[in-house]
């Protein structure tokens, strides 16, 4: 009797299973909400607003799906940011409260994703999962994989020129956005640089060195002064990731062998539009030594290869 | 003894007074209806991943210009859905796909008598 | 002083047992029969809510087509009956422009309170109420006939209790239904055709107002089924769907 | 006058009226009452599961195999080749799947139907497709199911379905094993 009459209690409590549904499709199948600024292209690109504390307010709502549009697909750039591996904005757990679970009510959670083929092999956030109960969903997901590298490479005759007396020698990749971000294409297999990361190597020096050049003989390796990122007139300086294999160098640098280069969407602050055409521009002196390196390389879905999904699982504890 | 059946009394009245406080306020608490449908079951009952999969499957045959533009197999599946749909998911489905210019039209009409969706959209 | 302390905490434990007792006596005499309405009434919602578990689960059967599921649960206060198709006598009669009429009887999957007066029913989809000696009935959950302006579709859905015999349960038990068949499905087409449905009630078990309510209210389209004599009518409908589902109760 | 001793009486103030409560429930407690909570909770995390897991296997890897109509994904695949075996091998290995953030096993068990129309006489057929270890008896578990559309450039492999290009409906029981 006593038990009939506190019934009504019984069924108020919290339906952690509900809550922990809701957040596992906030999660996978909405790519999350900001408010615009000038470092973004759109509302969804959450994950490239700066790290301050008053851009990192503006980030309204979590999502790691590549777009609206398709569900399960998840930008790996925005795992990243979320689970905060590498180490960037280091939310606290009322900010993910906050942005995810939007509500005052101090849940517990863990959230974990692993996906072998695009190389998570397991980033968590929130607590332990405890022994008791817990709401809980699965979801599996793809994770659209980093743009795979560009290589240059400089055997194949299109990149050098044969000139004896060869002065400041300049080298361009040319992406075009109209091109890159077609309608036509599904945001899922785009090869977007305005959202993810392009890397580009230049590999193979040794052969576009002027042989003939005097003095002092042939050249042992070409000079990198500096690399331009150009819109229209607007020019950028970009750092090199690696020459040589030697990381983080300061430029002008000799180069013998190959020149790595890591260009970060957060490099465009923002300014593309689809109809934009973005340059890289290498640029190589003349003296002390030479190279008959020349032309340009377009970055596009031919020459490129697009980017894979692979398989990965997301898990969703509350408490 | 006086003093201590003081405290004896405390006790009691202090018992019946937290009784009937939670009695009371059990009583206000029975008196709210009970929840009728559970969440679970309303997520259950939402087509979400049914609609996802329709839509998933119409864009495909957007991309397909041997269904876009030949009448013929378009009703054919057509057919195939909106049979199937009613008999397999209890839901009335129908699409159209037509071409403009360099884009294709689609129509989506979804209803299982609890969630109705249409949808009428340009894929490039 | 210490055996004076002794002895007045030994009186005032009897002190405290006595009044706690008395207590209980005083419930028992003024509150127990509140208690007792509360507790039919509590019951009754009970039920309800366990009925609304049932219907969900016929609803997996049949709008999934899942073929098996089972409930438990715990008849309080009343107790649990089936009744085979063939043995209720209520119809549903539909009939599609002038085609031969389809005669349905659903079976009943119903709970009789003990103490009050509630009587709860799952039958056809859908969860009635009415009180025993009373005229009136109500739908605590409706069925998921719906009617499709697009298309002009109109989809009905029977679902039809099969029982060896008519059983019942009260207490803690289980309730296995099964559809081990697939649906029979009659979808007959006329542009602009007419729909007739008719409820025939079973006069000891009347849940006609239920089903009008239904019919005529805005669930299955804007603005209601019309109401003709005793028929419901809906023009015009392009195409009809009627799918049969029999679901088999077994031993609970 | 007030002094700690006020909370002490509190305190027992609570016990006593728990001592009151207990005995009332032992007196009359005789009829419990038995709330029939959610029990559609694991059902919704399998249907979640299955349908995630369809889908998971009807999204295209890559560009170049989205934007060939014929055979668009494993799912497609599997069906038009009438492949039970891989499909099995990739369902399963979906269905399995965790992080490993919690100690959760799950032992799921599915039968997979193909359901094809007729177009000359627009009859619903099936035939079975694939199913799990011990997906065979279906009859008595508690399952629930989960649907998706394949669409087959022409017959499906070795099934008695039209010669045409049509969409078949694939659906999949699944239940705790």
């Amino acid at each position: 009797m006593i038990p009939g009459i506190t019934t009504g209690i019984g069924s108020q409590s919290i339906d952690y299973n509900a809550v922990a549904y809701r957040t596992g499709v906030i999660l996978v199948e909405d790519p999350g909400y900001c408010a615009i600024d000038d470092d973004i292209r759109d509302r969804t690109c959450w994950e490239q607003k700066k790290n301050t504390d008053s851009k990192k307010a503006e980030i309204q709502r979590f999502g790691l799906a590549v777009s609206s549009v398709s569900c399960n697909i998840l930008s790996i750039s925005k795992i990243e940011r979320f689970f905060n591996e590498p180490e960037y904005y280091n939310f606290t757990p009322s900010e993910y409260r906050d942005r995810l679970f939007f509500t005052d009510i101090p849940y517990h959670y863990n959230i974990s994703v692993k996906s072998v083929g695009a190389g998570i092999d397991y980033y968590s956030v929130g607590g332990p999962v405890p022994e008791c109960e817990y709401g809980y969903i699965r979801r599996l997901v793809k994770v659209k994989e980093y743009i795979p590298t560009a290589t240059i490479d400089l055997t194949i005759s299109d990149n050098w020129d044969e000139d004896p007396d060869s002065g400041l020698k300049t080298y361009t990749v040319a992406m075009n956005f109209s091109t890159l971000l077609d309608k036509s294409i599904n945001p899922a297999y785009r090869i977007d640089p305005s959202s993810e990361t392009v890397t580009i190597d230049m590999t193979n020096f040794a052969e576009t060195l002027n042989k003939s050049s005097s003095p002092p003989g042939p050249a042992t390796h070409a000079n990198l002064t500096k690399i331009e990122l150009r819109r229209g007139g607007i020019l950028f300086d970009l750092d090199p990731a690696a020459i040589d294999g030697n990381n983080a160098p300061s430029l002008p640098q000799n180069v013998a062998s190959n020149i790595s280069l890591i260009v970060e969407p957060e490099d465009y602050h923002g300014k593309i539009t689809s109809l934009d055409q973005i340059e890289i521009i290498y640029t190589f002196d003349d003296s002390p030594s030479r190279t008959n390196i020349s032309g340009t390389f377009n970055y596009n879905y031919s020459t490129v290869s697009p980017p894979q999904l692979k398989d990965g699982v997301v898990e969703v504890t509350v408490w | 003894m006086e003093r201590l059946n003081d405290e004896g009394q405390w006790i009691v009245l202090m018992g019946f007074l937290v009784c009937v406080g939670i009695l009371f306020l059990s009583f206000i608490l029975s008196q709210s209806t009970l929840v009728g449908q559970s969440t679970s079951e309303g997520v259950l009952e939402f087509p979400k991943d049914d609609i996802q999969d329709l839509r998933s499957e119409i864009i495909g045959f957007s991309g397909n210009s041997g269904i876009v533009d030949n009448l013929g197999v378009q009703g054919n599946l057509m057919g195939d859905i909106s049979m199937l749909a009613i008999n397999r998911q209890n839901t009335v489905c129908t699409f159209s796909l037509t071409r403009s210019g360099d884009d294709v039209n689609m129509n989506i009409h979804f209803n299982n008598g609890v969630v109705e969706y249409d949808e009428t959209s340009t894929l490039p | 002083m210490n055996d004076e302390s002794g002895v007045s905490e030994a009186i005032g434990f009897m002190l405290l047992f006595m009044i706690t007792i008395t207590g209980i006596g005083l419930v028992t005499l003024y509150g127990y029969p509140m208690l007792l309405d509360q507790q039919i009434s509590t019951d009754e919602r009970n039920m309800e809510q366990l009925m609304i578990n049932i219907q969900g689960d016929i609803k997996l059967l049949t709008h999934s087509n899942v073929p098996y599921r089972d409930v438990s649960m715990n008849v309080a206060g009343g107790s649990l009956w089936v009744y085979d198709y063939s043995d209720t006598s209520q119809l549903f009669t539909i009939s599609y422009s002038g085609s031969t009429d389809t005669v349905f009887q659903p079976g009943e999957v119903q709970y009789t309170s003990d103490g009050g007066y509630a009587v709860i029913t799952v039958e056809n989809g859908a969860i009635v109420k009415r009180e025993q000696n009373s005229e009136g009935s109500t739908m605590l959950a409706e069925p998921r006939w719906f009617y499709d302006e697009n298309t002009k579709t109109f989809v009905i859905f029977l679902t039809r209790f099969k029982a060896d015999n008519t059983c019942s349960l009260s207490g803690i038990g289980n309730l296995p239904m099964s559809m081990c068949d697939a649906p029979q499905v009659a979808d007959p087409s006329s542009p602009g055709g007419t729909v007739t449905i008719t409820y025939t009630k079973d006069s000891a078990d009347d849940y006609s107002k239920a089903w009008e309510n239904y019919f005529t209210g805005s669930s299955i389209v804007d603005g209601g089924l019309q109401k003709t004599g005793a028929s419901y009518v809906l023009s015009p409908v392009d195409h009809l769907v009627v799918k049969t589902y029999n679901i088999s109760i077994g031993r609970m | 006058m007030v002094n700690e001793e006020g909370q002490l009486y509190t305190i027992e103030g609570f016990t006593a009226a728990a001592i009151m409560l207990i005995t009332a429930y032992f007196v009359f407690g005789a009829a419990t009452v038995f709330v029939p909570g959610d029990v559609h909770i694991s059902d919704m995390q399998l249907e979640q599961m299955g349908s995630d897991a369809l889908m998971m296997m009807d999204t295209p890897e890559n560009r170049t195999e989205a934007e060939n109509p014929l055979k668009r994904s494993l799912l497609e695949r599997c069906v038009q080749g009438n492949d039970p075996v891989l499909f099995n091998s990739a369902f399963t290995d979906y269905l399995r799947d965790v992080t490993g953030a919690t100690m959760y096993v799950d032992d799921i068990q599915y039968n997979a139907t193909v359901y094809y129309r007729i177009d000359a006489t627009n009859d619903i057929k099936s035939y079975h497709f694939s199913h799990s270890t011990r997906g065979e008896l279906i009859c008595r578990e508690p399952a629930v199911s989960v649907t998706r559309w394949v669409y087959c450039d022409g017959k499906p492999l070795g099934s008695p379905a039209d010669n045409r290009k049509q969409d078949v409906l694939m659906e999949v029981m699944l239940w705790r094993g």
